[in-house]
């Protein structure tokens, strides 16, 4: 009758509530991955295997423990996703190559020793970052 | 028949269980703020929301607003039924109410499928991102009210329900309803006001 | 302790503390590192100290979480675990698969350790808190379905109580959105978008029902509260987190290439999580208001509400303040971010875990609750932890406040380093916050030493 | 047929006489503020019919109608405002 609150009540709108909302989510990332193509570059991902070569390169030397890449990772260092349209290509290449700085203490950078293709793999994955589609984030090129 | 109309007696808690009712109130903030988003967004475009608004199948909203109210009507006779401890009748209306939801969801898919055959998705611009987003959140909701009803009369057909114990009849019933609800304001708002 | 089996949480507990004090000391280590670049350079990069830093983190709350349900599944369902003996070895799996972990971390540079452990095989490493070699994301695979085998069998055998229900369904997710973790595919955007499987759908969706299950047992213990009320009221809780958090998920969708609809399903439905926050913060003093016997453990009762409350300021009122995409579009990837993470993780993992054991610790060491005496350091631990977090998180913010000022906002946009150099007063006091922070977990430790006059045998 | 019924069936007329006027206005292509109070008006009473009869909530602790009406008017008092401003 009117009042009750019941436990099993409870755990019904629980599990049915879940699996609701679930199915929504799953809905929304369905319809997700049929947009995204139109944003996320992969026909350069396919024509340009330097891409996923730099991406590896990015993952296997930790970047991300003190950049961010699109705003997600460290806070330490600067945002890399739009660094290629920041600096250019040779400034990048040329900038790994000089680190560390060794400026008294100012933050220090590892010196990876990439060899000239490895760099070039780097910069076509930073093109390839950086002409995603953000819906124009960063609000600025400082990132 | 003149039994005393049950629903007049005064009770402290809402019909159903309570744990229905913090879930409608949760569902209910939920759409809320998704209007107030939709009302603050067309501020900001009103050429396109009133040029976009046009496209919609304003007879398909409305006849889909009679399958509502016609349901939770249903649903709400089903209730009265078994206060009065007539099971099968009650049993019968809920059906009609679960055949009403079904209608709503014909009518919902012609609808749908008219609009993707033109190629529209949830990218194609703020306005439609709302009306399939709202409609969408909407209709899964139509969905689980059936769900919902369809459990309620595999027992109220069995004669699981009787005058003196109708909790899960009620507790269904007010949920049915909030999706009623909510539909009375996304017809006129997103298919009719400009 | 009803059950003999329940003592082997008290390894998992041990441990947990012992990562605790290591990711604080590598904490400290970053702080330091954001005023003075070149500390310990090139010994300890910072990357390499914050991969300590936040592994620690999850594996220590991952040790508290099992230690927790080993302590409290048995009560539960009325029964010995499965086995405890497996969870023994599992524990001692787990703790060694961490170690050479961190070990690997500090001594082997990450690139030479992702070609030593397998990398290509199948490359999963070098992605935010998803690091781990190949060789421990899979340990952690084995040890959770053991883990998740042994409470499940141990449950299906006793009673079936709401709160192991809830807890059950939380370890689960836990383990199946974790396989995500090696979903890693070249596209930059579906990599993001299914990495946030594994941490937003860990910590805004089934973490929260671990955090609620622990939760309500403890209460129920300290309160005596009936059962009933209780659970009816988790179930009503974890509802509301799973209803709000699951489509919330969309508000790490708004700016890494996903489209933008996400914004409006983010910022809606994560809007509404603070909600269930803001319920278990009634619920835990409701439940305390209402309690029907005074439990001696007023420590275990004082980490409990504080869950409630910093839980809420931490993930509900920190997370609200940017997670809106209009405000999110100028604070993503600032320390604001990193200001909501500090305050939400220790407000609802690291706190729940301490009230576990809070609770339970005195028990598994044969009496209801710790002295007095020691039971007043601990809540001197509790003051000087929380209060330190609090002041992490003010800082934090303001550095992130005036960082989206000058590099985001401001008519000339300044450098990010630039930037970093104009907020560094407010990293040197984040830092001495730190130091309060160690100060407390140091206290928190002391406590389990301290002598006294013990409450009565439990 | 007892009294509840009869009002219900009451209340489901006035129901569809509201959607009819609605969908009337729509098709007859009113606009600006006094039709936007219009149709909000209809949905105003439409939905209070709902809370109060239909889900029963009339005649109950004061809290339950309260919010819930209070959802629907604040809702409705929102576009109202909404497009008052952008019309």
């Amino acid at each position: 009758m009117a009042g009750t609150f019941t436990t099993s009540m409870a755990r019904n709108i629980f599990f049915g509530g879940t699996i609701f909302f679930l199915l929504v989510f799953l809905a929304l990332t369905f319809q997700n991955e049929q947009i995204i193509p139109q944003r996320d570059q992969r026909a350069q991902l396919a024509a340009n295997p330097a891409i996923a070569a730099g991406k590896k390169l990015w993952e296997t030397n930790q970047c991300i423990g003190c950049h961010t890449l699109l705003g997600e990772g460290a806070y330490f260092a600067p945002e890399l996703g739009n660094v290629y349209k920041r600096r250019g290509p040779e400034f990048i290449k040329a900038w790994i190559k000089t680190q560390p700085t060794n400026t008294p203490g100012r933050r220090q950078m590892p010196q990876f020793n990439f060899t000239e293709q490895q760099l070039d793999d780097l910069t076509a994955f930073f093109k390839y970052v950086s002409e995603i589609n953000t819906s124009n984030w960063p609000p600025n090129i400082e990132g | 028949m003149n039994s005393p109309a049950i629903a007049d007696i005064k009770v402290h808690h809402p019909p159903g269980d309570l744990a229905i009712w913090v879930f409608i109130l949760a569902e209910l903030l939920a759409f809320g703020v998704f209007f107030t988003t939709y009302v603050v967004t067309r501020m900001h475009n009103v050429a396109l929301f009133d040029e976009m608004q046009l496209t919609l199948d304003r007879n398909a909203g409305a006849l889909n607003t009679v399958f509502l109210i016609a349901g939770s009507w249903c649903v709400a006779r089903s209730v009265a039924a078994i206060k009065l401890d007539h099971r099968a009748a009650s049993a019968r209306w809920l059906l009609w109410g679960i055949l009403a939801g079904g209608g709503f969801l014909v009518v919902k898919l012609f609808e749908y499928s008219a609009k993707f055959e033109a190629g529209i998705n949830l990218a194609t611009n703020t306005f439609y991102m709302f009306y399939l987003s709202l409609t969408f959140f909407h209709f899964m909701h139509v969905i689980l009210g059936m769900v919902i009803l369809l459990a309620v009369w595999l027992k109220a057909h069995r004669g699981g329900y009787s005058a003196a114990d109708h909790h899960g009849l009620e507790t269904g019933a007010s949920y049915w309803h909030m999706v009623d609800l909510v539909w009375i304001i996304l017809f006129p708002l997103v298919y009719v006001m400009r | 302790m009803q059950y003999k089996s329940q003592s082997v949480a008290k390894l998992y507990f041990i441990a947990a503390i012992g990562l605790f004090v290591a990711q604080i000391l590598f904490g400290l280590v970053m702080g330091l590192q954001y005023v003075m670049g070149d500390f310990l350079f090139p010994h300890i990069p910072f990357n390499v100290a914050r991969m300590v830093h936040t592994n620690a983190l999850i594996v220590w709350l991952l040790m508290g979480f099992m230690g927790a349900a080993y302590y409290l599944v048995p009560e539960e369902s009325e029964t010995e675990l499965f086995s405890p003996k497996l969870a023994v070895l599992m524990f001692w799996i787990f703790l060694v698969a961490a170690a050479l972990t961190v070990v690997g971390y500090l001594l082997v540079p990450y690139a030479g350790l992702a070609k030593l452990t397998g990398n290509d095989l199948l490359p999963t490493m070098g992605r935010e808190f998803l690091e781990q070699p190949l060789p421990t994301k899979l340990g952690i695979v084995v040890v959770a379905l053991v883990f998740l085998f042994n409470i499940t069998m141990t449950v299906l055998k006793g009673r079936k109580t709401s709160i192991s229900i809830v807890l059950l369904l939380g370890l689960w997710g836990l383990a199946i959105f974790f396989l995500f973790s090696f979903y890693n595919p070249d596209n930059v955007v579906k990599d993001k978008f299914y990495w946030w499987w594994v941490v937003h759908l860990w910590v805004e969706g089934v973490w929260e029902l671990i955090l609620g299950a622990i939760l309500a047992f403890v209460l129920i213990k300290v309160t005596g509260v009936d059962r009933e009320v209780i659970e009816k009221w988790l179930y009503v809780i974890v509802t509301l987190t799973l209803i709000t958090g699951i489509i919330g998920t969309g508000h790490h969708y708004y700016w890494i290439g996903t489209p933008e609809y996400w914004q409006w399903w983010g910022s809606i439905f994560s809007a509404l999580e603070p909600i269930p926050f803001f319920a278990m913060t009634l619920f835990a003093f409701n439940m305390v208001n209402r309690r029907r016997r005074e439990h001696p453990n007023k420590a275990a009762t004082l980490w409990a509400l504080g869950t409630g409350v910093m839980s809420f300021l931490g993930a509900g009122v920190w997370g609200f303040l940017h997670t809106l995409a209009p405000v999110n579009f100028y604070t993503h990837g600032t320390q604001i971010t990193a200001a909501h993470g500090h305050m939400a993780f220790y407000g609802a993992y690291v706190m729940v875990v301490l009230t576990m054991i809070s609770y339970a610790m005195p028990i598994l060491r044969g009496r209801a609750a710790n002295s007095n005496k020691a039971q007043v350091m601990e809540m001197w631990a509790f003051w000087l932890m929380t209060v330190a977090i609090v002041f992490i998180t003010l800082f934090l913010t303001a550095a992130g406040i005036l960082q989206v000022w000058l590099q985001r906002i401001a008519a000339t946009p300044m450098s990010f380093m630039d930037t970093q150099d104009k907020v560094a007063l407010f990293y040197w006091m984040r830092e001495w916050a730190g130091v309060v922070f160690l100060i407390g977990l140091l206290v928190y430790i002391w406590s389990f030493f301290c002598k006294g006059e013990d409450k009565t045998a439990a | 047929m007892n009294m509840n019924a009869r009002r219900l069936d009451f209340i489901f007329a006035v129901l569809l006489i509201g959607t009819a006027l609605t969908w009337w206005m729509g098709e007859t292509g009113h606009a600006g503020p006094a039709a936007v109070l219009g149709i909000l008006a209809i949905a105003a009473v439409k939905g209070t019919l709902i809370i109060r009869d239909f889900m029963a909530l009339r005649g109950i602790n004061v809290f339950w109608p309260t919010m819930v009406i209070g959802w629907l008017l604040l809702v409705l008092g929102i576009i109202m405002g909404g497009y008052w401003k952008g019309l």
